[in-house]
């Protein structure tokens, strides 16, 4: 048991971006070095530590803060899935960030606070307490506003206000949640339970609500979801970040800690708050895809998506069957992966043709072709088209729901394919199909830095799926902190 | 007969409860300055008379040290307060704070 | 077992085709893409032939690939690749400057894959990514052309594999959740208590393999698509529908067992007359495969599994090669026209169960399968299927090439006589391992007369149209597809124009009047009189209270 | 050595101010020597009481109750540490504003004596244990700070700190009415001897009476209307003064009434009023922020809101309360509450000066596009305002933290909503003008360049703020020592 | 007996005078009152044996205050600043008659607790002193006295911070015109001498009888503004050198006493050897310093231009 990793992991994020925010803004390439240096390294970590933890090693580190009020971070395997993701996607994302944004301004606040995001992801996978959890949230939160913010127009300005109107309010009911929990039960830690029956039923019910409450607007859960759509004004990397990397992983992360390991799946049952959650997941489902839908703008349309597929991952864990919990969790990864992806594109068609809006789309397969292709695989998944890694998902998820004895989930998942077909197809369609228009802005794909993250990315979303069975595959790594929960 | 210290300690508590009301109900502001060093000596006093209690063995010298003390605090923040109010006066043609004559402040 | 024919066979034979797509993307091999169509299959060809019976597993792959090779579907393997190859060969002469021959080269050798992996697919997973492997790739060859028609085709197309896919999701889903296993077997023994997950499968096979109402997008998509597409479409892939049916249908599949008797029934029949209705040689031919395809559901319906897997067979080979003929015919000028319509008439005459002829055989096979009204009703459908398949020749006669000395080059005509040969030839050979019955009983004069007295009735039926050549009124390609298209359209229009949500309100009503109350709270209690007041009245009660 | 440790504190600030007087050349040197000369004695005394226990020293050898006695706990020595801090970089802050160029001026041979005074005063306010040399020290402090809202000499601030001046005298004189009845029934001053002794009726109208006189210096709601006009009209390094220390003083003191001299006297009603009082001043303090236009105002109605959040200590932790597990919590939590205010207001009004400097004036929409051109100052800024929200990881979250633990755990909760919606209006008023900072449109043309020391300068002042709540296991420790009935060892395990 | 009949009577005349202060019509009438009541609150002193607080309350609380509350009124009038006059509150009247029952009641409920007569007569010898009110603000609460001292130096910078910023540099307070054959004027010639004396001689009494640094210091400074308003000695501009070392020399001195204890172990002692040399010499200091800041603080701030 050694304190040393969990803290370095930590600080392979933390450190660089500390450094970076003193980077004077020319210093473009230290700025590369460091971020692309600590991502490595921790990519090299999280390899290390899932062979650790494979072996059954703890790694935990602990700072005391006051009596009861302590930080815990803690290496697990639910810990090492989520790390392992950001990780990836971390280090993909400065890759295409740096191509992305070029010799723009501002640029050591920007890889320093995203940096900083990261660290606070980390942390977040890592704690070991609720509270622990808790201040990583907020300092997520924190760090992410000022890259929602960072083209500094009304527009972005006006989306980080609503982040922040809409987060703040979460972080204050999960801490009144946490602070209400713990002044009974003393302080929680994720993997010994204590007894949370000194509290009245009615009270933990309301505890319940009010940490979903909380963590749910980090999750775009209905009726909470409306910053996302928003937040779009942000720079694609940006975007991806809080897709896929950390902000609304990090609220669907806590929903599944709050089940699994603060109320446990028992305490759960008994009280009859999975399932209220899992209709609304589920309604956020539907709604989001219903929404995506209706946009006209491809980042938008991507934006309601996400609000659709992170429910996918609530419903899993509401649920609380065993394929449910499996499936649930590797969404978590499998959504990260392809909806990085589409955003990658996204922004390669922004940055590369000047394409915002779907109509304009029509023919840009042709002379965008590795983009076109990535955004096809991703759009793919979504849809849950095998052997894209969304299907396994999906799969796991309708028999969860079977298992659970909540067959109505296995509608939802074929609605929700549908709908996503509804709105993923026409875009497919006009990329492939559509003829471009002759004014049509020049479009090309001369950006290595953001063609190949963008590459890896639908790799790996293509792999997950089609290697899943494997030893080191995402739902491998569910199956196992499945088991770990599951009698 | 009532001890010296009574009868004083009682008039250094009606002695606050005038300079207080001064204090408090003027506008004018050197009119509530000089109610507040009504208001001090009024301390002062009940502090002083409490010193005398006991005659037979003679009066306490730290609260009168204290007094002492106290009462030159009291012309120091006088004092200032004058200053202040002198250039109120020059800059705004008043003598009170504007929101205790009804004017926004 | 050598290395070449070891376990790792089966995965050769879906990774090959693959990989020949990938490289046809390679920028150099772009312009011959077209080159690695013929290529592809033959793995699998060798892997039909070759490969004892057994399975074979990659627990890495998807969520545990297990792939079995057994007596259906090393047939249908078989068929698929013999089509693929026979197709791909035609393809070669079919196009002379392709149109984007890399893309169609990988679509084709996606769509071969999976359609490879729905046959050797043992468990859940790999199947159904296998089928959409097969359903989704083929879009691209159904809209290769990039004609407005061919758009539509594919729209239709996609829509239903959606949909497809979405109940073959749910079937599989409720399938492996009661069988609490991943092994199609086991999914399919459990399938009789599961009714919901076995009609979704039905369903979504049966709309892959052009169960009626589920037909529509099949006569639109295989007379869209280039000519050795539509020839794999017909003939291959809607067999990936079949083996579905015969993988998943449990020894007693409840009330589906009439239902897939009926609805077959209505397919060969409801086929037949729309197929009369089409102007289009193409279109005709897929009509006729809703027809024939629904005489394999009904074959299914009454139990015979592998007599079903031979029907379908054969049907492959003689739609494939059909297909093929229009292509051929249409390079055909007037001079050679004879002996080329009567090589074509040949695989028609097979499927209508023309004595000698293999369609004979397996009509045979399936005639044990019904009786009383049911058996006069599968024989009769012969002699519809000899009138729609005739109105399909005629039609790609009257298509053939204007330059009265054409002659259609060996790449045409070479795959499409062995196809020919295949599907005339083989039952012959499976017979007797396929059904109960052997070879020598269709020379029997009572199976000779079966087999001919409906092609007779046919020629007699066909006589008033040929003299009186009456008007024939034109039915839309997809019939039903027509309004349930446009109903779809609208249902998506309103969908997309619903009124959004408001955006939420940051700046709240009432926020300046709000200001306004405290800024006069706030200056209420700057007034000194008030404030001292509070003080002392403060200071006398906290005094009382402290004494208290 | 002691004694030079504990009086040292108190006499250097003394002596400084008096050489600066004297010798206005070398008083902004003078000044920032003291500053950080003050700040390592502290540090060396928060050792030794660390080491040691509580240091008390009789000045002039006279025990109590005859002398002034000088007593460092973990409390007042706490208070030393983090007030020489904000002095120390508050002191340097100050020097290109005050620092005399070539020849003597006004403002320049003023701020620095006034300042050290007020640091002096506010050193005594920490440690003494006699309730009339608090009185002296109280108006040492409150007199200097009067002069330093009235230093620019215009109308509005002399009007702001006569206002001041006002409600600062009827506070101490009620306070010293306190003292004196306190005296007159027990002949000591000395809070120590005080609490031993059974107390009676005088003794209740001395406690209300001084307990009314902190409050109103504290600034506590109703009586806070005179703080925001005097901390937003005084220049920056003053309002940082301002704002972050001196209400605190008479906060200390306070506290040493209420759970050092007489906790068992707290009745339900007083205890009420404090924290009803103090919500009440969240809440309004935090509205009006809301409602300002000027980035000055901002920050002292959010001091306003600030300090109610103090006074919750005392429903939470105070009276019958003082005995429970949670109310070591509660209690400690004032303090880094205060230690965290005292840290980030004064880094918010350092920077706010920046900007005003900049731009020109303190309106809001000044602030647009500042990120870019100032970022150290913007980011200094911003750290300050999540440790104000509470927000983690800073001192106002572990501050916050522990409050609505206590909150929750004791079963009052409507403290603990308080908090809660204080923080949530903390993020309205103080994101504003964050929000403005990284608004590029409609940005000043032409801003005067600030140099990058100067900008630093808040941001050590917000980094200790958020360092605070990193590390405050050690503070928490280190303020139980000397702690009265530090019997629990805070809530849970 | 007669001596409650004439603490009453002081009383009475006390409570009238306040009243007459605090609720007259005029405001320098006001004033006037109050200088009278500080010289019953003085003969009050008296009468509670406090000789020391009698000469500071008449010195300081009604000389000098009364001084600065004059000189206020001949600034406002010159200025035209006024304001309204307002109505009684009634709430207000009950709520301060309140607090004055309630300090009456303290008062009346005391405890009969002796108070500090024994310890400070025990601690007497070698404090220097034997004048125990003396003793208590320079040895025994020297702490008190000491910052009390720079209070009056706070107040002072306060004070001239409100000065122009052209006038920097100039003398305090407004260039008094005197006829120099005037009645000020000859005031002015004779009495300083006097007052010089009487200031002198309260001060070295004060280590053994009433009096000490405040009370002479207070009178020197009075004798100084008399001096000034007569034309005799004209103040000092406030950047000076000489000025500057008179206002914090006291302070610096006592300060400096008190860290040279704080060396020997004790912050503000005086070695009893040495105890009656250090207080007189303190006392010296800082009646020159608090002599000066309170003649300063009576000037104001300079107000004409260098």
């Amino acid at each position: 048991m050694t304190a040393v990793l969990p803290v370095l992991i930590l600080a392979t994020s933390l450190v660089p971006a500390l450094l970076i925010f003193w980077l004077p803004e020319r210093a473009w390439r230290a700025r590369a070095w460091l971020n692309l240096g600590g991502a490595a390294v921790k990519i090299l970590l999280v390899v290390f530590l899932m062979v650790e933890v494979a072996n059954g090693v703890t790694h935990e580190a602990r700072l005391d803060l006051a009596p009861g009020l302590y930080l815990l971070l803690r290496v697990d395997a639910l810990t090492l899935l989520f790390v392992s993701l950001s990780a990836f996607l971390w280090l993909m994302t400065t890759i295409y960030a740096i191509a992305y944004l070029g010799d723009g301004p501002n640029l050591s606040r920007f890889f320093g606070f995203f940096s900083l995001c990261v660290a606070a992801t980390t942390g977040l996978a890592l704690a070991g307490t609720l509270i622990t959890f808790f201040i990583f949230f907020e300092l997520l939160t924190l760090t992410t506003w000022p890259l929602v913010v960072h083209k500094e127009d009304a527009k972005s300005v006006k989306a980080g206000r609503l982040y922040l109107a809409y987060s703040l309010p979460g972080s204050a009911a999960l801490l009144v949640a946490i602070i209400w929990l713990e002044s009974a039960t003393g302080p929680v830690i994720f993997a010994e339970p204590g007894d949370l029956r000194v509290l009245s039923d009615a009270s933990l019910m309301a505890i319940f609500a009010l940490f979903a409450l909380g963590v749910g607007v980090k999750a775009a859960l209905f009726p909470l979801h409306g910053w996302l759509p928003e937040a779009m004004a942000a720079p694609a990397p940006v975007s991806a970040l809080l897709h896929a990397v950390a902000v609304v992983k990090a609220g669907a992360f806590g929903i599944v800690r709050l089940i699994y390991d603060v109320f446990g799946i028992a305490l759960t049952a008994e009280l009859g708050v999975g399932l209220p959650l899992a209709l609304l997941a589920a309604f956020t489902i539907l709604w989001g895809s219903l929404r995506a839908l209706q946009q006209t703008e491809v980042k938008k349309r991507l934006a309601f998506s996400t609000v659709s597929q992170v429910s996918y991952i609530i419903l899993g864990a509401a649920l609380a069957g065993p394929y449910a919990v499996i499936g649930g969790l590797v969404h978590l990864v499998h959504q990260g992966l392809m909806k990085i992806t589409l955003f990658f594109c996204a922004g390669l068609y922004d940055e590369r043709a000047g394409i915002t809006r779907i109509d304009q789309l029509d023919g840009i397969g042709r002379r965008m072709p590795m983009t076109s292709i990535c955004f096809t695989i991703g759009a793919m998944g979504m849809i849950g088209i095998p052997p894209v890694a969304g299907f396994v998902s999906k799969f796991y998820l309708g028999l969860g729901g079977l298992q659970a004895g909540e067959p109505w989930v296995v509608g939802v998942l074929a609605a929700s394919a549908l709908l996503n077909a509804g709105y993923f197809l026409p875009m497919l369609y006009r990329i492939w199909f559509g003829v471009a228009p002759a004014d049509a802005p020049q479009a090309d794909e001369r950006s290595l830095g953001m063609l190949v993250p963008a590459v890896a990315t639908a790799a790996a979303s293509l792999a997950a799926g089609l290697f899943a069975g494997a030893a080191i595959s995402p739902l491998a790594w569910a199956s196992l902190i499945a088991a770990g929960y599951l009698p | 007969m009532i001890p010296s210290a009574t009868l004083f300690g009682l008039a250094g508590a009606a002695l606050v409860g005038i300079g207080l009301y001064g204090f408090l109900a003027h506008a004018h502001l050197l009119r509530r300055l000089l109610s507040f060093n009504v208001l001090g000596s009024g301390v002062f006093l009940m502090f002083g008379a409490a010193a005398w209690r006991s005659p037979w063995i003679g009066a306490d010298a730290v609260p009168h040290a204290l007094i002492i003390t106290g009462i030159v605090v009291k012309l120091a923040g006088s004092a200032l307060a004058i200053a202040l109010l002198v250039q109120l006066a020059r800059a705004t043609r008043r003598a009170a704070l504007p929101e205790d004559e009804g004017r926004p402040p | 077992m050598n290395l070449v024919i070891g376990p790792l066979l089966p995965f050769v034979a879906l990774a090959w085709p693959l990989l020949l797509g990938l490289g046809a993307a390679w920028p150099a091999w772009r312009e011959r893409a077209l080159w690695v169509l013929p290529a592809a299959p033959l793995p699998a060809l060798l892997l039909a032939i070759a490969w004892p019976e057994g399975s074979t597993t990659a627990p890495a792959l998807l969520l545990g690939t297990v792939l079995v090779l057994n007596a259906p579907g090393r047939l249908l393997l078989g068929m698929v690749a013999v089509i693929w190859l026979a197709a791909g060969i035609f393809a070669l002469g079919y196009f002379r400057a392709p149109r984007k021959p890399a893309v169609f080269a990988g679509f084709w050798c996606l769509t071969l894959s999976g359609n490879l992996g729905v046959m050797l697919a043992a468990d859940v997973a790999t199947f159904y990514v296998a089928f959409a492997a097969v359903s989704f790739a083929a879009y691209w060859l159904v809209v290769h052309d990039g004609s407005a028609r061919a758009l539509m085709a594919g729209r239709v197309y996609l829509v239903l594999a959606l949909l497809g896919e979405a109940l073959l999701l749910v079937g599989l889903l409720l399938g492996v959740a009661a069988a609490d296993s991943l092994s199609i077997a086991a999914v399919a023994a459990s399938l009789s208590e599961a009714p919901l997950a076995l009609t979704c499968l039905i369903l979504g096979f049966g709309l892959k393999a052009g169960m009626v109402p589920l037909h529509m997008w099949l006569p639109l998509a295989h007379p869209a698509a280039p000519t050795p597409a539509s020839a794999a479409l017909s003939g291959a892939i809607v067999k990936a529908g079949i083996i579905g049916l015969i993988r998943f249908l449990p020894e007693d599949a409840g009330l589906w067992t009439t239902g897939l008797i009926l609805l077959g029934l209505v397919g060969a029949y409801g086929g037949v007359v729309a197929g009369l209705l089409q102007r289009n040689a193409k279109a005709v031919l897929a009509y006729s495969t809703v027809s024939q395809m629904g005489l394999v559901l009904a074959v299914l319906g009454a139990g015979l599994t592998t007599e079903a897997a031979l029907y379908a067979a054969h049907h492959g080979f003689a739609k494939a090669a059909l297909f093929l003929g229009v292509g051929v015919l249409a390079a055909t000028g007037r001079r050679a026209l004879p002996w080329v319509l009567a090589l074509a008439a040949l695989p028609a005459l097979s499927i209508a169960g023309a004595p000698l002829l293999g369609g004979a055989l397996v009509k045979a096979a399936i005639k044990p399968g019904f009786a009383g009204w049911l058996e006069w009703a599968v024989a009769l459908s012969a002699t519809g299927t000899a009138l729609l398949l005739a109105r399909a020749l005629w039609l790609a006669v009257r298509g053939r090439a204007d330059a009265a000395d054409a002659r259609p080059a060996p790449l045409l005509w070479a795959p499409w006589a062995g196809l020919i040969l295949v599907a005339l030839a083989l039952p012959w050979f499976l017979l007797a391992s396929f059904s109960t019955l052997t070879p020598g009983y269709v020379l029997g004069l009572a199976s000779l007369w079966d087999a001919t007295w409906p092609l007779l009735l046919a020629a007699l039926l066909a006589a008033p149209f040929l003299r009186l050549r009456p008007r024939v009124p034109a039915l839309p390609e997809g019939d039903l597809v027509v309004p349930l298209g446009a109903a779809a359209s609208a249902a998506m229009h309103t969908l997309r124009r619903l009124p959004e949500p408001t955006g939420p309100h940051l700046a709240l009503p009432g926020a300046t009047r709000g200001k306004a109350v405290l800024a006069a709270l706030e200056a209420a209690l700057l007034p000194w009189r008030r404030g001292g007041l509070l003080a002392a009245a403060l200071v006398l009660a906290l005094a009382w209270s402290l004494a208290g | 050595m002691t004694t030079l440790l504990l009086s040292l504190p108190v006499a250097l600030p003394l002596l400084a101010a008096l050489l600066a007087v004297a010798a206005s050349r070398q008083a902004a040197g003078l000044a920032m020597a003291t500053g950080f000369l003050v700040l390592g004695l502290s540090v060396w005394l928060a050792f030794e009481v660390a080491a040691a226990g509580p240091i008390t020293i009789a000045l002039g050898g006279w025990e109590a109750p005859l002398g002034i006695v000088l007593r460092a706990d973990g409390l007042g020595a706490g208070f030393l540490v983090v007030s020489a801090m904000v002095m120390a970089v508050v002191l340097v802050a100050a020097q290109p504003s005050f620092e005399d160029q070539g020849q003597e001026s006004r403002a320049g041979f003023a701020f620095w004596p006034l300042a050290l005074l007020l640091f002096a005063g506010l050193n005594t306010a920490f440690l003494s244990r006699d309730l009339f040399n608090l009185f002296v020290a109280l108006e040492l402090l409150t007199l200097s700070a009067i002069a330093l809202v009235a230093i620019e000499g215009k109308a509005g601030s002399v009007t702001a700190a006569l206002r001041y001046m006002v409600f600062a005298l009827l506070g101490s004189v009620l306070f010293l009415l306190g003292a004196a009845l306190a005296y007159a029934a027990h002949a000591t001053l000395d809070i120590g001897l005080l609490a031993q002794v059974e107390l009676g009726w005088p003794m209740a109208a001395a406690l209300a009476l001084m307990t009314m006189g902190l409050a109103i210096k504290t600034a506590l709601f109703p009586f806070h209307a005179w703080l925001p006009p005097a901390h937003a009209g005084a220049p920056a390094p003053a309002s940082a003064m301002l704002s972050a220390l001196v209400p605190k003083a008479s906060f200390v003191i306070l506290l040493r009434l209420w759970f050092d001299l007489a906790p068992e006297l707290a009745s339900p009603l007083l205890l009420a009023v404090l924290g009803g009082l103090g919500a009440v001043a969240v809440i309004h303090g935090s509205l009006l922020a809301i409602g300002q236009d000027r980035l000055k105002l901002i920050i002292a109605y959010s001091t306003v809101a600030q300090l109610g959040y103090l006074f919750l200590v005392f429903p939470l932790a105070g009276g019958a309360g003082g005995a429970q597990p949670w109310s070591a919590g509660a209690w400690t939590a004032a303090s880094f509450h205060a230690f965290a205010h005292m840290l980030a207001k004064a880094a918010m009004f350092l920077a706010a000066g920046l900007f005003l400097r900049a731009v020109g004036h303190d309106r809001l929409e000044g602030l647009r596009g500042l990120a870019r051109a100032m970022p150290i100052a913007c980011f200094a800024f911003g750290l300050s305002a999540i440790s104000l929200m509470g927000l983690p990881l800073s001192g106002g979250f572990t501050a916050k933290y522990l409050l609505l633990t206590s909150a929750f755990a004791s079963g009052q909760w409507g403290w603990g909503l308080v908090l809660v919606a204080g923080g949530l209006l903390a993020a309205i008023y103080l994101f504003r003008p964050l929000n403005l900072m990284f608004s590029k449109e409609g940005a000043a043309a032409s801003l005067t360049p600030v140099p990058r020391w100067e900008q630093v300068l808040p941001l050590l002042l917000a980094l200790a703020a958020v360092l605070l709540g990193l590390f405050s296991a050690g503070p928490f420790a280190f303020l139980q020592i000397g702690r009265p009935g530090a019997a629990a060892e805070g809530l849970l395990p | 007996m007669i001596g409650t009949a004439l603490d009453l009577v002081v009383v009475a005349l006390l409570v009238a005078a306040a009243l007459a202060a605090v609720g007259a019509r005029g405001l320098f009438a006001g004033v006037v009152f109050f200088v009278g009541y500080g010289v019953f609150v003085a003969i009050a002193w008296l009468r509670l044996d406090a000789i020391d607080v009698a000469l500071a309350e008449a010195a300081i609380g009604a000389g000098l205050t009364g001084v600065l509350l004059l000189g206020a009124v001949g600034h406002l009038t010159r200025a035209g600043a006024g304001a309204p006059p307002r109505r009684p509150a009634i709430p207000l009247a009950l709520a301060c008659a309140g607090i004055s029952v309630m300090l009456g009641w303290a008062v009346l409920s005391l405890p009969d607790a002796p108070g500090l007569q024994a310890p400070v007569a025990a601690a007497l010898p070698g404090s220097g002193s034997t004048n125990p009110v003396t003793s208590v603000l320079l040895n025994f609460r020297a702490f008190d006295t000491l910052l009390e001292s720079i209070v009056l130096l706070a107040v002072l910078v306060g004070v001239w911070a409100l000065a122009p910023d052209a006038a920097w540099g100039g003398r305090p307070g407004l260039v008094q015109r005197v006829r120099p054959d005037g009645v000020l004027a000859g005031f002015g010639r004779l009495l300083p001498p006097l007052g010089l004396l009487v200031g002198v001689y309260l001060v070295w009494a004060g280590t053994k009888q009433p009096g000490g640094a405040f009370q002479g210091g207070t009178v020197l400074a009075a004798v100084w503004l008399l001096a000034s308003m007569a034309g005799v000695a004209r103040a000092p501009r406030v950047t000076s050198l000489i000025l500057r070392a008179a206002l914090v020399a006291g302070p610096v001195l006592f300060l400096a006493v008190g860290m040279a204890g704080a060396l020997g172990g004790s912050f503000l002692g005086l070695r009893p050897d040495w105890a009656a040399a250090l207080v007189l010499t303190i006392e010296v200091g800082l009646t020159l310093s608090i002599a000066s800041a309170l003649a300063l603080l009576v000037l104001g701030p300079p107000e004409r231009p260098a």
